[in-house]
């Protein structure tokens, strides 16, 4: 007789738009889409250069968003990478120290990779909380890009090909912008398809259960640090040839603003929920909006308090913590209202 | 009552003098058992007799210190991938599902198919699908798992085990979470898994269940195996008996006589997620149980009475001395004299890196303090009193609380609140989890509180106990409460019909 | 008794998750005291090796290092026990402290001032409190937000313009004045450090935050209003700041928005050196003091052997590493 | 209740503390000048002048903030509606404003290099757009030059170089030790005063020796603290002098001496800056000599140097227009002449 008897779990929905209420249901960057329509449609209105001007406001996305995505792998396991800057800023250094810029290119990219392998190491073996591995690296990589750039400004011997590297590629596309779109699409699939991307969610939503699943989490957590190591060195690679010189000093907005891309893209920093896709819209709302602030120039004090408003609307706009908040004051009222009737 | 193997097939796993030890502490003693194809071994014992931990050893989560795990005559090696590899599965008595990924992709977590990496999303639904079949759910693959209500999540669990299609399945506690009508599910299904030759290892405090279904049984005690032999040859009591190691009274003696006073607590049009429109009294010295199935919003109802969730609808006012206030928040419900024993006591009922005293202290602390600073002296002096008073072993009120077995730790957590001497406790679930011997200790606590004219609300899925303890029992279906039973007329007949609703009750 | 309680502890080993304290290596217990080692090696090396490091003007100054940074990090302390990683915002918090007791003391006399700035303080504690306490946001990125909007509201008002008082104020004395070679910078730093100590293990709210630190629902669930709770640590964070702004201000006699640069990651090395566990629960307001100590003492070690900039933030990033590393491996030994 | 409490003395508190902000605006009135400037430059649309000043600094920094009013001021007289971005020292943020600048097609822009080593790309994005760039404050570098229409502004080097030449003057031919406070590590305006100081103490008093050198970091604190320190390391018998990237990091040093119970007047001590906390120390003698720059010579001869070329005064095919800013050398016989005047 059991055979017969299934249970129900879950609900069911058939009609198109039921389905479509699902998926949408189940997507997490509600709130940025929101942000970035309310940024769009206010500075289409008051500063429509920034959309004729589009590969200008695709270069800002790019600057603060490709850090934004490796941290993304990160955050995804509930880890954090604070060194992503000084890696950024090591990287640059190490690559404008060596004359062949290909060499350069690969040493620093090789450099990022070590970084991120580190900062696998001591999360994942020793077993450090990664707020604070990182932390470590952050100063100690920053110091090292001092050293080796004797605390000055590095030149990249052949300027020309950093000067070239900067220049529109395809149409009105620079390198920067396509190694940006590039970066997202492989990391999108890895995610959304790659088992061991999928992987991420289990490490991060339910780390017990990953390790009985048999899924080699330690190897898991290297993964993802190498990929925001490699990312920003990456990134570092990039303003390098492109500024035809590296600082020791740069990065320093980066870290604030590409945590603030992830988060405004409603990834959960205890793991386990977001998307690159979120992401990369939180990115395009900043960047957009930066954009928009350089163009009227308005005084960075203003443009930092209204950044600060937008992160703290974001983190406490999260559904979850509303709900709990109005549902908190709805009961307290209830219980008053009522008791006063 | 029992029905011996269909199979007269070989030793499918075989464990040898398994011996482990924690630190300087010995776990498993020298244990040893073999399952055969198609046979279902119950292993029961007390809480921290070394269940869970044998079961480690025998999926091989854990190393073992001594002795061997052989899986068809070859040595099992320790590693989540071996054991799956050798065809052993675990249900845990954790769900260990990731909450943002699919039902399909939790169903096949760490080996879904692939191809040069990439995940064979159609295949790993076909799978998906085809085990969930198998044990007859029915559910949409690419739900998230964190929009699923938690009791219905343990079939996800089961279906993931059953899915790796294992020569042995591992099943820790599974009934803990479900409801009569799904555990009698549960367990046809494990029969019809045995029938189709899997050899199942099957762990529970439910005595009747493994008298049920289990071919075998081994009984630990301390860790060391205490009785190893057929279902058949033995008996319920005996089997009890044998786990605590001494002529164990079970609470039979007829119960209590309630005479309840003054209504203590009033709630009226009571509506929250799970719970539609509930009005409930309970008067002062009476046990009112709540019955039901899992998921039929009775823990969901009595969080949202005193606060501890927040109500979307709803009245709630306490009555003390004549004197009655109004609860809103969880903080107003303990200024009133309430008290909660909660569920899931690791989680929100113990700081387990806290010591007992501390653990003690926080509901005390008020009085334990003169302007807010705190007294060390009567602190010790108040906690040592409470962990003697509930019969704490061993009372080290300096220990932290997390070194404690369940039974033990329920201690904790109800000791900490007879501090307050409350007007009402609310108890969800109080002995779930809790090994015979304890569960006679917090029952006895819980009849004292009555007689010192407590208002006790309690929520139990174990219908003796209900039965047992109640002076009136409220049956719970789809969060209203769908029947009311006085002592007399309470009996599991009535209380599943009215739980279960009609249809169900022949299953 | 005795093998009871033995019997106990092993059938709580058995139940698994518990882990059971017993452990010959000698880790555990250099995780739990190597900060009172490691501060009195280095004391002792840098004494014995490094020239002038004994000497009182050189004592002196290693205070003047540590007293803005090691109130701050005393103050942070409460929200990084109620396992909330750090407050950022400090770093706006002891800015603002600063400029606005120089620039409102100037105006309407130094009562006003600290007024004032206890005002700013409020309202930095209510702002992250709540939305960390009552909306349950993650504590980094609400800080961080918080400091963007402090940075921005100081900098919109105050410009980068360097506010001084005057060289026979009040303030100035405070900041030039000392006790031998102990500056009164420091003395108030030891007064804050034994406060705050007393707060966070003697008070009910400290209990509460070391609860909640421990196990969240728990505490709520022991009839706590953990929202009050955080904002209560906040509050204290921000109270600290302000002192330590005061401080800062007085040492220098000048206060400028940009004086309190990194400020918020000092403090938390500091707080991480003395031993005190992000996850929350566990820590001491001590032990921060003399990880503020030991770095500040190595910061002064190295700059006085004449080490560059960069090599000292080396330095500092390994040894927080190397701290959690013996913290993180002494725990795995104990597991074992 | 306990809530209540709170809210209470913080609604009341909150008061207080808008008073305070007040208070601020009010002993700093440039920083609200400037938004005022802002707008009316905004207004006056029709036959202005569209131009970008792509700053790395602004209210945010002491120098910024007398450096704005000036040349907003000056842009307003001339006609010139001016868009000012502030990149905050970073290189990649300023170029990434500059590409903005450059999309926004104006007539102009003036540049403050943020790290002159990064500034060539923006550079040639403006020529290669037919905008004409005109620097001010701290020049690029000689091979760059040529992308430039002119520059106004301080020689970082230079006046690390002269504050150097006036440490040689008034230590006549002694042999002493001295140490040196820089700015903010990595940053170029310190890097250049320094090593324009250090070069020149070295070719022309080597009997001067450099002892030690840490970053003060542009503030009074973090400089007392590393100059008191580099005093115990070398020795305290050791040193004769001290030298600072800047007036607040001079002051820095004077306490830590005057912490020490040491006369400053018996130390040769010199900085840049000519400051309302440099010139005070000349005049009272503990501060020997300082080099003066004017924020506001700067802000205005920036728009200045602009309007020359919007004008059609300075094309293209002239020779590079080169305004440097006179740097005069501050020492106790000129400091309270008017021209040397603190003005920030």
């Amino acid at each position: 007789m059991s055979q017969t008897q299934t249970i129900q779990i879950g609900q069911r929905e058939t009609t198109f738009f039921g389905k479509l209420r699902l998926k949408i249901a189940r997507r997490t960057e509600g709130r940025a889409v929101i942000l970035l329509a309310v940024v769009l449609i206010v500075v289409s209105l008051t500063e429509p250069l920034v959309f004729t001007a589009y590969q200008v406001s695709l270069g800002r996305i790019a600057l603060i968003g490709l850090v934004a995505l490796g941290l993304t792998a990160v955050i995804l396991m509930g880890e954090l990478d604070l060194s992503v800057a000084s890696t950024l800023a090591v990287s640059g250094v190490v690559m404008a120290l060596i004359p062949d810029v290909r060499l350069g290119v690969v040493v620093a990219l090789g450099v990022g990779l070590l970084i991120g392998l580190i900062n696998g190491f001591f999360v994942a073996v020793v077993g450090i909380n990664s707020f604070i591995a990182t932390l470590g690296m952050l100063f100690a990589l920053r110091g090292l890009a001092f050293i080796l750039s004797d605390e000055a400004p590095v030149r990249i011997v052949d300027t020309d090909a950093g000067i070239a590297f900067g220049l529109a590629l395809i149409g009105p596309l620079t390198p920067r912008v396509l190694i940006f779109i590039l970066a997202f699409v492989v990391l999108q699939i890895f995610v959304s398809r790659v088992k061991a991307g999928r992987e991420f969610f289990a490490v991060g939503g339910n780390r017990q259960a990953a390790y009985d699943a048999g899924i080699p989490v330690k190897r898991r957590i290297f993964t993802g640090f190498m990929i925001s190591g490699f990312v920003a060195s990456l990134a570092g690679v990039i303003n390098t040839l492109e500024r035809t010189a590296a600082d020791p000093r740069a990065g320093l907005t980066v870290l604030l603003a590409s945590f603030a891309a992830a988060i405004i893209g409603g990834n959960y920093l205890k793991g386990g929920r977001g998307s690159i896709v979120g992401t990369l819209i939180g990115a395009t709302a900043l960047g957009v909006l930066q954009v928009a602030f350089t163009l009227s120039g308005v005084q960075v004090p203003v443009q930092e308090i209204f950044i600060g408003l937008i992160l703290l609307l974001a983190v406490t706009t999260d559904p979850a913590n509303l709900r709990a908040v109005l549902g908190s004051i709805r009961s307290v009222l209830q219980g008053r209202l009522k008791f006063q009737s | 009552m029992t029905t011996s193997s269909p199979f007269a097939a070989d030793v499918v796993i075989e464990a040898r003098n398994i011996v482990k030890r924690f630190g300087g502490a010995t776990a498993v003693d020298d244990v040893s058992l073999e399952v055969r194809v198609g046979e279902i071994h119950a292993v029961v014992g007390e809480n921290g007799a070394g269940k869970s931990t044998l079961m480690r050893v025998l999926a091989g989560v854990i190393a073992q210190d001594g002795g061997q795990v052989l899986v068809d005559g070859v040595k099992l090696e320790t590693g989540a991938k071996n054991s799956i590899a050798a065809g052993i599965s675990l249900v845990h008595q954790e769900l260990s599902l990731v909450p943002e990924m699919t039902v399909a992709e939790n169903i096949m977590l760490g080996y879904a198919p692939t191809r040069l990496g990439f995940t064979k999303s159609a295949e790993l639904n076909a799978i998906a699908a085809k085990a969930l079949e198998e044990i007859g759910v029915s559910v949409d693959l690419n739900e998230r798992i964190s929009r699923l209500s938690v009791a219905l999540r343990q079939f996800v669990e089961i279906a993931r085990a059953v899915a790796r299609d294992p020569k042995v399945l591992i099943l820790d506690e599974p009934t803990a979470t479900l409801t009569p009508t799904e555990t009698d599910y549960l367990l046809n299904m494990l029969q019809r898994l045995a029938a189709n030759g899997m050899a199942i290892i099957y762990i529970s405090h439910r005595i009747p269940e493994v008298f049920r279904i289990g071919n075998k049984v081994t009984i630990l005690r301390d860790g060391k195996q205490v009785m190893n032999g057929n279902i058949a040859d033995t008996t319920p009591d005996n089997v009890i008996d044998q786990m605590v190691g001494r002529e164990l009274k079970l609470d039979l003696q007829s119960r209590r006589v309630a005479n309840p006073g003054e209504v203590v607590v009033r709630a009226i049009g009571i509506r929250a997620p799970g719970v539609n429109g509930v009005d409930l009294e309970v008067r002062e010295g009476e046990i009112v149980g709540l019955g039901g199935l899992v998921g039929a919003g009775r823990t969901e109802l009595v969080r949202a009475i005193i606060g501890a969730d927040n109500r979307t609808a709803g009245r709630v006012t306490i009555t003390r001395k004549g004197k009655s206030a109004i609860i809103t928040t969880f903080q107003s419900a303990v200024r009133n004299g309430v008290a909660f024993v909660p569920e899931e006591r690791r989680v929100d009922g113990l700081a387990l890196a806290m010591t007992v005293a501390e653990n003690i202290t926080l509901t005390n602390r008020h009085e334990l303090s003169r302007f807010g600073v705190q007294i060390r002296g009567r602190i010790s002096a108040f906690a040592q009193d409470l962990a003697d008073k509930v019969g704490l072993r061993p009372p080290l009120i300096t220990l932290e609380a997390g070194m404690y077995s369940g039974g033990n730790q329920q201690k904790i957590v109800i000791a900490k609140w007879l501090g307050r001497r409350p007007d009402f406790i609310v108890l969800d679930e109080p002995t779930r989890g809790v090994d015979v011997g304890a569960k006679a200790e917090i029952h006895r606590l819980v009849r004292e509180l009555a007689e010192e004219g407590t208002a006790v609300l309690m929520v139990s899925s174990d219908l003796p106990e209900l039965l047992e303890l109640s002076d009136v029992i409220h049956v719970v279906r789809d969060g209203t409460i769908v029947g009311t039973l006085p002592a007399s007329e309470a009996n599991e007949k009535s209380v599943m019909s009215l739980a279960a609703g009609e249809k169900m009750v022949d299953a | 008794m005795a093998k009871e309680t033995l019997t106990e502890v092993i059938t709580v080993a058995n139940s698994g998750e518990a882990d059971v304290k017993k452990s010959r290596s000698a880790l555990p217990w250099i995780a739990d005291n190597g900060i009172f080692i490691f501060t009195a090696l280095l004391l002792l090396f840098a004494a014995v090796f490094v020239d002038g490091f004994a000497s009182l003007a050189n004592i002196t100054d290693v205070f003047h290092r540590a007293a803005p940074i090691g109130i701050v990090a005393a103050g942070m302390t409460f929200v990084v026990i109620s396992g909330n990683y750090l407050d950022l915002s400090v770093v706006a918090q002891v800015a603002t402290s600063a400029v606005i007791m120089l620039a409102v003391s100037n105006l309407y006399g130094v009562p006003i001032a600290m007024l004032a700035a206890l005002g700013a303080a409020m309202m930095y504690a209510l702002v992250n409190g709540i939305a960390v306490g009552y909306f349950k946001a993650n504590a980094v990125i609400v800080t961080l937000s918080t400091t963007y909007i402090g940075v921005g509201v100081l900098r919109f008002f105050s410009g980068g313009s360097i506010f001084f008082g005057p060289e026979d104020g009040p303030i100035r004395a405070f900041g030039a004045s000392k006790l031998g070679p102990i500056p009164y910078s420091a003395i108030v730093l030891i007064i804050v450090t034994i406060l705050l100590a007393f707060v966070l293990n003697r008070t009910n709210f400290g209990f509460v935050v070391r609860s909640f630190g421990s196990n969240e629902s728990a505490t709520r669930l022991g009839g706590v209003n953990t929202g009050l709770v955080i904002i209560g640590a906040f509050f204290v964070t921000a109270l600290a700041a302000m002192v330590a702004g005061w401080v800062l201000a007085a040492f220098s006699n000048t206060a400028v928005s940009s004086m309190s640069t990194g400020y918020d990651f000092q403090a938390l090395a500091a707080i991480i050196v003395g031993g005190t566990s992000v996850f929350g629960g566990k820590g001491s307001v001590f032990r921060t003091l003399l990880g503020v100590i030991f770095v500040s003492v190595l910061t002064n070690v190295l700059v006085i052997s004449n080490i560059s900039f960069g090599y000292q933030q080396v330095a500092l990033g390994v040894l927080i590493v190397v701290a959690v590393t013996v913290d993180a491996l002494s725990r795995k030994v104990g597991k074992r | 209740m306990r809530k209540s409490r709170i809210g209470l003395a913080s609604a009341s508190l909150i008061a207080v503390a808008g008073l305070t902000l007040a208070g601020c605006a009010a002993a700093d009135e440039t920083a609200t000048d400037a938004a005022d400037t802002t707008e009316e430059a905004a207004v006056t649309g029709a036959d202005t002048y569209e131009v970008y000043a792509l700053l790395p600094q602004g209210n945010d920094q002491a120098y910024g903030t007398t450096y704005l009013p000036p040349m907003l001021a000056k842009a307003a007289e001339l006609g010139i509606n001016l868009t000012i971005t502030n990149s905050e020292y970073d290189g990649d943020k300023q170029a990434s404003e500059c590409e903005v600048a450059v999309a926004a097609q104006p007539d102009g822009i003036i540049l403050w290099p943020a790290i002159a080593d990064t500034i060539r790309p923006c550079l040639e994005a403006a020529q290669a757009a037919g905008i004409p760039v005109w620097i001010t404050n701290a020049d690029v570098n000689p091979e760059d030059t040529e992308l430039t229409y002119g520059y106004s502004g301080t020689d970082s080097y230079g006046q690390g170089a002269a504050s150097a030449e006036i440490m040689c003057e008034i230590v006549d031919g002694a042999e002493i030790g001295i140490i040196q406070i820089n700015g903010l590590t990595g940053n170029s305006v310190a890097t250049l005063r320094g090593n324009g100081f250090k070069e020149t103490i070295a070719s022309n008093c080597p009997n001067v020796t450099i002892l030690a050198e840490q970053p003060g970091d542009w503030v009074p604190d973090k400089s007392q603290i590393a100059a008191s320190e580099m005093l115990t390391s070398v020795g305290i018998e050791n040193v004769q002098g001290m030298y600072a990237a800047d007036d607040s990091m001079i002051k820095g040093g004077i306490d830590a001496l005057k912490a020490r119970g040491l006369d400053p007047a018996d130390f040769f001590i010199t900085s840049i800056g000519g400051t309302f906390l440099g010139n005070p120390l000349v005049v009272s003698g503990e501060l020997d000599g300082t080099i003066f720059q004017s924020s506001s010579w700067d802000g205005e001869n920036a728009v200045i140097g602009m309007y020359s070329v919007l004008s059609g005064e300075v094309t293209a095919d002239d020779e590079r227009v080169a305004l440097y800013m006179p740097n005069p050398k501050v020492t106790a016989a000129n400091a309270s002449d008017a021209e040397v005047a603190p003005e920030w």
